[in-house]
């Protein structure tokens, strides 16, 4: 838009709506300079994408060799063929990572457009203030748009920035647009960028309209689990991630005087959210304390055992992460559903213009299975007065929530063994097996993959015998679902300024081994257990572990033998040996906040429209780590990508080969690890740190090894690396018996060396890598890639360069 | 059984991807018999075989791969499966590497291998957790067709050159089969 | 954004940037009111398209029958089985066809964003002005949005209104978000909407900015073909759908001289855009005449055929319908190519901020095969420059632009008749039997399908023998690439308003017999000749015929006994007879502008605001049938669909399978097929007229009957009926020997029978049909679903019904 | 020639899609011998045969279809191949209706057929445009199950029940192929 600075008339402008904009200069206000990137375009940070990907060679594994996007369409690419309209394999590979990329920037953006509307119309243009323990409080909207915002009407300019910008990569995935996949990449890239900014926007808007923890490392201790559902009163589930909803029917609950009455259930992220309602010490609109009162009923892996396990009455959806036969499973059992967004509409008929009485009416008596219902409040209020009115009508109508020992017997007995079942069951449960052992009277098989099932349905799908294993799952799982009642922290919100001070120095050379996020979905390789194992693992090894959604829901359905989940074990802070909920998926933001906090607030470093510089630096010295691990989700896909172009690697599981595309070193090619010495331009070889971008893990325990070996940077010092070096050799030794093959590429000194490994390992370097050792000083002669130094300044753009060459 | 070993176990049927819904296109693997396959093996100037943590759901199979090591073809123990050799004590030719990074190295014709003497011609998997394993199938098919694709897993796997057929749920055929391949690649 | 009317104080304001908004009220410029649904979000029309798919049946094709698209994936789908995240195969289609949709729409729009952005930089915000024979100057943007662009700037809020659409679009694909499949369809209606807004937008500024033709029914003649670009010169390529390099290459030509030593030749769209700049009789900000310099080379069927013809010497490409080889196969010819759009960087270095002559000496000494350049004016510079510049140089490099005799007979020797090719081809050549022929001494089938191959190259990449095909095409039609020299109309604009009252009564009481809108690419089922011989029955039939992109080019290569195109047998008016270039595919707009002018214009409906009243106008009076044949793009789909949501039927090719979906009604199904008749709300039952909203046909014969019986309309007056029956029984006649079997559900009186046929259909109408004739008045008694009657009112609206029930 | 066709066409080889990349999934159709394809036709109680424009290509067919409508199944003639039928001046029992229109009624149980008297229970499509009949497949295979898919046509029909193998460069064999279904529908 065209913009001229100053000042001008008013007069003879009739009828003209006048949009307060962007603030132009705000010199006094903010003493950064202006970055050379606000607002980057599509293609503004392309150079620091291709270093990116010709250091981490883009890897593709095609789940699809033929492609049917056009009329031309199939086209066989096997073996980088090229289809009718010239695009190869690796093209097409990065057009669908773009596509998905897209998918879960949008379901973050279009989530954050909606609570901006919302907010705007209940609460106003609210001061964006997240508190005076965080003045840095928006990283990525400072760092991408070069602007701050001072209330929420500010955050339309990052909206429409965001918006344009997919319209544009969209555009490029037309057939006959972009064809280079490094392009595709670069593309993938910016939406991943973007959908951090996205998630970014969503969080804070929710968390100062709903007044949510700001930085709380004491935030509340709440309820979670099937098991902490009240059976005696109405409940009402609130499932998804928009919170608008949800929030409207805690708020009439509260002011009716209801909660006797109804109990309200959360899944997926809405349970976050509506748990960190009015937990806040900012501005209050909403009830204090109100995020008490709901329980979080689970993640999305437990939803189809939920519904199977008859603990709800009513079901409100929302939007993203909501399976898709919500309706028809919720029917069956003459659950009433209520959509209440536009994005997942389920072709149920609009009542959003009708009354609260000839809704409700229509629901209890089953009349309709479900409405939708596109205003929040209205939504909320027969929600709440659905799931009370509902619980003795369903009652009434003799529903059999739950199978009997008889028809599991009969169940049972119908399989053939034919293992069909097997052969969809992406967790690879031998179901034939459970199912053998429980005809037998063992029903253990049955308990212990429980938590391995992540509810897909699949088997059921397929079973000749229509054998409804789901429910016998339910029928063997039945005390499991009664006891499940642990404890999470509710949603902490970002790390605060005076947290950063502090671990900055240790993260940066390296005495706090690294940051860990563990985020992800349902679709662990290997059951919900493995959340809980990850974070116990590190956070006990002092790392700072911050974690969200619905892994951070998993793993509290753990305890060590005093029977304390993980949150009741370690405090909240951002610290090593802490682990912090952050909050719900779009509070992922909260990492790369954290990483860009540590450059600016520790590092001095201006993040103002600089977004390259400030991935630079994480690249570089933040010891950063994510984990998707369970992760299904595009917006999965989307974050992963977004952290790496931040710099930030991410270790992922199995599954996430259908994501195609993975970001990983050579480390045999010493050429790909050249870096610039900032201080003199000086160009100068590195060990392999981080070694990958985007890391796809076998197993946990690979897993484990892995993340512990991509918080190395160059910048670590000789005790920062030695410590690290510690942990990652402890890990290996752990799981896999030995010390990973390579860890002597990582050792610049014998300071580096783990002091629990240091004699052998000085040994090893001698015998068997050909180093010189001064045995009598215990110091490393030759040998290394390069000598530790302790002011070493790696960079990898040219334009930081100290002292011109 | 005893009989059905003794002319060989048929390990060409059931060509259905053990992940049912696995088909990726027109080229798909097909089955080979014990034999065959050993021969193959056999006959590979610079094999690799490739195990994975699924080793530790049936055991047995760590010692037959390391018969295989033996006979002097390296192995690539993936995710934490090193620990079975180890465990075994053996670490001869055995090298730990995730098999995402040692899928990223063989597409690459310039890589040397892991013992530096150049790039591989075949590669053999075998225990790894199924869909990753296919999908590192993928990436060779796609991008380096150099190097032949075996698989003497339990399962049909579809991205592969050569495959047994499924043999998931029939242990003792599927252990026999293997037990043939090493005969075969001994002989 | 929160907005208030009135008057405000600037004082107190420091820093902060003024931008003046949206015209709040302008009851003194435009009298009409605000209609119900201006800005319409993603569920306001949803009722309108649930009406739409309740008549027209939702069905899918899938192309697959897994799904890939999440980590849960593979899926197996087939037989409508759901996958782990509970969609069914109908509604993980519907997803599909909503991304495909979106990728259209995000094309059109994302283009006419960049054009926004350049013509502010380059013209500064021009006064929005058709002239004086189009005062409803932007009909989609006024029905949806509500209000009328003044001036560029005013485009802004209709981009920003789009991308909003298209985020929340994107984010209900997401998996786990929409899941009934008639939502997705409702939402991809909604896309399609969003495509005609973005392409109306992307049109009109280029309209003005670039002052082309608006409205002119003699839009000059230009040259067409390979055959016409001058290989005494530097021949430069603009490549794809976005003017602004091409532009800028021109206006460097015209204004340093260089039209001697250069020849620019257009192709895709960009060919029609550069044939119209500076022909309109508007303000005159670029050269005037300047759109007869460049030639149309071709259409993108052409182009691989281009390249092989060695007719070429430098590339410029900008967005959209690019084939993704381009680099490569100019690369092999020494062609150096200039990638101007960051939607398609084609792996190349940017050298946006290099200067024109480093980057031309890089160019012409081959040092690399191409630039990204996102300066157009820069890039134009550097498009002349490389092309003069280059061609000596290529002469001299000896590039073997071309075969040899011995090379061919070598070429074909080796073929072993294997037919490998043949199973990837899409319209299934049979390349052995054409080199057979050729061994034997024989060209001609070689020459008989030169036009009939689409130049996919797919056959060249399986034949085990490295056959370069397409060579061995081109070295058989050598003659036909140098004669390919012909006369094409160069875009006219949309409908001019006189020329719409004219035809207004007409074509709604049926006297037109329609208006039939020919679209696509370059996929045709048998040929481009298809794409002439459509368009020649329909104008000489009277119909009102309008095309534009690839389809206007390729119909512009064949002529009559004559010697003349069809652009020189029939004159370019928006009247039966005539024959309407509109332009480049943006301007496909124009259809749904022209639909909507009928009402607005003739029939004075408010469309302000009021899509569907306006689009139920339409679809039950306005007989227009839109033909999508060739077309292979997602801007395809997504512009059915937008026509479709308007009430505009279209015919589509049989390769359109792959778009997954299509509506089509069932005639059997009385009551699918009732109405309200507006002038007192009773509901009548009429004849399936459309009979269907997006209908597939196999072959051409069979999409001309579907196109006449797709102009049938519940208004049509008796005169009209008998007039449009005619013509689909004549059609039907000519290609398939007999009458339609169902010519008698459209007769509601004999007034309506077809004069020619009417004889023998009253007999057939009493002894097969067993209506009663009254046969000296040669009335019908009984029999037709309903009576004639001329001031029948159709509507699909409660909301018009003019009394009360 | 002749031998092969006095012991039958094997109309079993070549299960390649005509269309190489047209696959769609686990479930592909089978290959069946003319023999057993006309028994199977003849079996069936409400069949269709559905035939399309590419029999201009092999005016022949015209006559072969005929045949078959002559034994009282309806044909459904798509695209403008009813001029075929007109030009032979058989209309009996031929109903001109586009393959789109015709694929829509079929996917629905209420549908009465284009004689009114009830669903059909198998399709045999004929001449038809590879992709389009490929297409209209899959909405029956994935959207009414209950309609036996059949190909008669010189192509391997991957989303039909019941096909040849490709026949398509094999014409003499092709023809011999269905005068064999014919005949075993005249039994
Ligand atoms: S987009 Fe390209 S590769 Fe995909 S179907 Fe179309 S032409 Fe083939
Ligand atoms: S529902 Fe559970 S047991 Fe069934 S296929 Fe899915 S993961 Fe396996
Ligand atoms: S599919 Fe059904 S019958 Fe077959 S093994 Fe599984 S549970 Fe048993
Ligand atoms: S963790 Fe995954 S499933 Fe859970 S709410 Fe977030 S995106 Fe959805
Ligand atoms: S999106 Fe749904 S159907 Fe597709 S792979 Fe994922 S779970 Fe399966
Ligand atoms: S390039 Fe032409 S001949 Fe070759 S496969 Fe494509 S359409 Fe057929
Ligand atoms: S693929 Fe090559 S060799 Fe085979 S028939 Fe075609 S042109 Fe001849
Ligand atoms: S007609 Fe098709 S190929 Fe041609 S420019 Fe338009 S969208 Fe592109």
């Amino acid at each position: 838009m065209a913009t001229r600075e100053g000042s001008f008339s008013v007069e003879d402008m009739k009828n003209v709506q006048i949009n307060i904009g962007a603030v132009v200069k705000e010199a006094d206000e903010w003493d950064q300079e202006m970055g050379p990137h606000p607002k980057p375009g599509v293609a503004t940070l392309r150079s620091w994408d291709h270093m990116i990907a010709n250091r981490y060679k883009i890897m593709y594994a095609p789940a699809d060799d033929t492609c049917t996007l056009c009329t031309y369409g199939p086209c066989d690419l096997t073996g980088n063929k090229r289809g009718a309209c010239g695009i190869d394999q690796a093209g097409a590979c990065g057009k669908i990572v773009l596509i998905a990329c897209l998918m879960g920037t949008c379901a973050h953006s279009a989530h954050g457009r909606h609570l901006y509307h919302w907010c705007m119309d209940k609460f106003g243009d609210m001061k964006f203030d997240m508190g005076d323990e965080i003045l840095v409080d928006s990283p990525l909207y400072q760092t991408i748009m070069g602007t701050k915002p001072k209330s929420f009407k500010d955050f339309n300019e990052g909206l429409y920035y965001l918006e344009e910008g997919v319209v544009q990569l969209l555009a490029a995935t037309h057939t006959g647009q972009e064809s280079a996949y490094i392009d595709f990449e670069s593309k993938a890239l910016h939406a991943g960028m973007l959908d951090l900014l996205g998630m970014e926007i969503c969080d804070m808007l929710q968390i100062v309209a709903y007044n949510m923890p700001r930085g709380a490392a004491d935030a509340p201790i709440i309820e979670i689990g099937m098991g902490t559902l009240d059976q005696s009163k109405g409940v009402l589930i609130a499932y998804g991630h928009n919170l608008a909803a949800g929030a409207e029917a805690m708020i009439y609950a509260e002011e009716n005087g209801l909660w006797d009455k109804v109990d309200i259930g959360g899944v997926c992220c809405t349970a976050h959210d509506l748990n960190r309602i009015g937990l806040g010490k900012g501005e209050a609109k909403v009830p204090a304390g109100i995020g008490m009162k709901p329980k979080v009923a689970g993640a999305i892996g437990w939803w189809r055992k939920m519904v199977r396990s008859g603990v709800m009455d009513c079901v409100m959806v929302d939007e993203q992460c909501v399976w898709c036969d919500v309706l028809e499973d919720s029917k069956k059992r003459k659950i009433p559903v209520i959509a209440t967004t536009d994005k997942i509409m389920l072709g149920l008929v609009d009542r959003t213009n009708d009354s609260v009485d000839a809704i409700v009416d229509d629901l209890v008596s089953f009349r309709v299975p479900g409405v939708a219902i596109l205003d929040p409040v209205k939504a909320g209020i027969v929600g709440i007065r659905t799931a009370i009115a509902v619980k003795p009508k369903r009652a009434e109508a003799h529903i059999q929530n739950l199978i009997t020992e008889a028809q599991f017997q009969e169940g049972i007995k119908k399989c053939t063994t034919c293992n069909d079942c097997a052969f969809v069951c992406p967790p690879h449960i031998r179901i034939s097996k459970l199912i053998g052992d429980a005809v037998k009277g063992d029903m253990t098989t049955f308990s212990n993959t429980y938590e391995i099932c992540v509810g897909c349905g699949r088997c059921e799908q397929v079973c000749p015998q229509g054998i409804n294993i789901l429910d016998l799952f339910e029928y063997a799982n039945r005390q499991v679902v009664k006891d499940q009642k642990f404890k999470m922290r509710s949603g902490r919100g970002p790390a605060r300024d005076t947290e950063i001070r502090s671990v900055g120095a240790p993260i940066v050379l390296g005495t706090i081994p690294g940051v860990i996020a563990l985020v992800g979905c349902s679709n662990y390789p290997n059951g919900t257990k493995e959340a809980y194992d990850m974070a116990k693992e590190f956070v006990d090894r002092g790392y700072i572990v911050v974690t969200s959604g619905c892994m951070a829901m998993d793993m509290s359905l753990y305890t060590d033998v005093d029977g304390k989940t993980i949150w009741e074990q370690y405090p909240g802070g951002f610290d090593g040996r802490n682990i912090c909920n952050t909050g719900s998926c779009v509070s992922n933001a909260n990492i790369g906040d954290a990483a860009i906090k540590v450059a600016t607030i520790f590092a001095h470093r201006n993040h103002r429209g600089n977004f390259d510089d400030i991935a630079d630096y994480i690249l570089n010295k933040v010891g950063a780590c994510g984990v998707a691990w369970g992760a299904y989700s595009q917006k999965a896909a989307a974050i992963a990508t977004g952290c790496n172009r931040l710099g930030i690697p991410v270790v992922v599981q199995p599954h996430s080969v259908m994501y195609r595309r993975s970001f990983i070193g050579r480390a045999d090619k010493p050429e790909d690890w050249m870096v610039i010495d900032a201080r003199d331009g000086k160009m100068q070889q590195i060990e392999p740190a981080p070694e990958a971008m985007l890391y796809i893990a076998e197993t946990k325990e690979e897993a484990m090894v892995e993340m512990a070996k991509l918080c190395l940077r160059p910048s670590d010092n000789s005790i920062g690396r030695s410590i690290k070096l510690t942990h990652y050799c402890d890990i290996s030794m752990k799981y896999c018996g030995k010390l990973p093959d390579d860890w002597h590429i990582y050792v610049r000194d014998a300071k580096d060396l783990p002091i629990t490994y240091k004699e052998m390992m000085m040994k090893e370097l001698e015998s068997k890598h050909g180093w010189t050792i001064d045995w009598k000083a215990k110091k490393i002669l030759t040998g290394p890639l390069r000598p530790a130094d302790v002011s070493f300044d790696p960079t990898n753009l040219p334009r930081k360069i100290r002292t011109k060459k | 059984m005893a009989a059905e070993v003794k002319k060989g176990i048929d390990t060409t049927r059931n060509p259905i991807p053990f992940e049912m819904a696995q088909i990726p296109g027109p080229e798909m693997a097909k089955c080979y018999m014990p034999k065959v396959m050993g021969a193959i093996i056999k006959k590979a100037k610079r094999p690799l075989l490739v195990v994975g943590a699924e080793l530790f759901d049936d055991p047995i199979m760590f010692d037959k791969m390391i018969e295989m090591g033996k006979m002097g073809i390296p192995i690539a123990a993936t995710a934490h499966s090193v620990k079975g050799f180890v465990d075994r004590g053996y670490l001869e030719n055995v090298y730990q590497i995730g098999l995402h990074p040692l899928t990223n190295y063989l597409r690459f014709p310039d890589w040397k291998g892991l013992d530096g003497q150049g790039q591989y011609d075949a590669v053999i998997f075998m225990g790894i957790f199924y869909k990753f394993a296919n999908a590192m199938f993928s990436t060779l098919k796609n991008f380096n067709r150099d190097i032949k694709r075996i698989s003497v897993d339990r399962y049909y796997h579809v991205n592969a050159n050569m495959t047994f057929g499924n043999m998931a749920f029939t242990p003792d055929d599927y252990h026999a089969a293997v037990d043939e391949v090493i005969a075969a690649m001994q002989k």
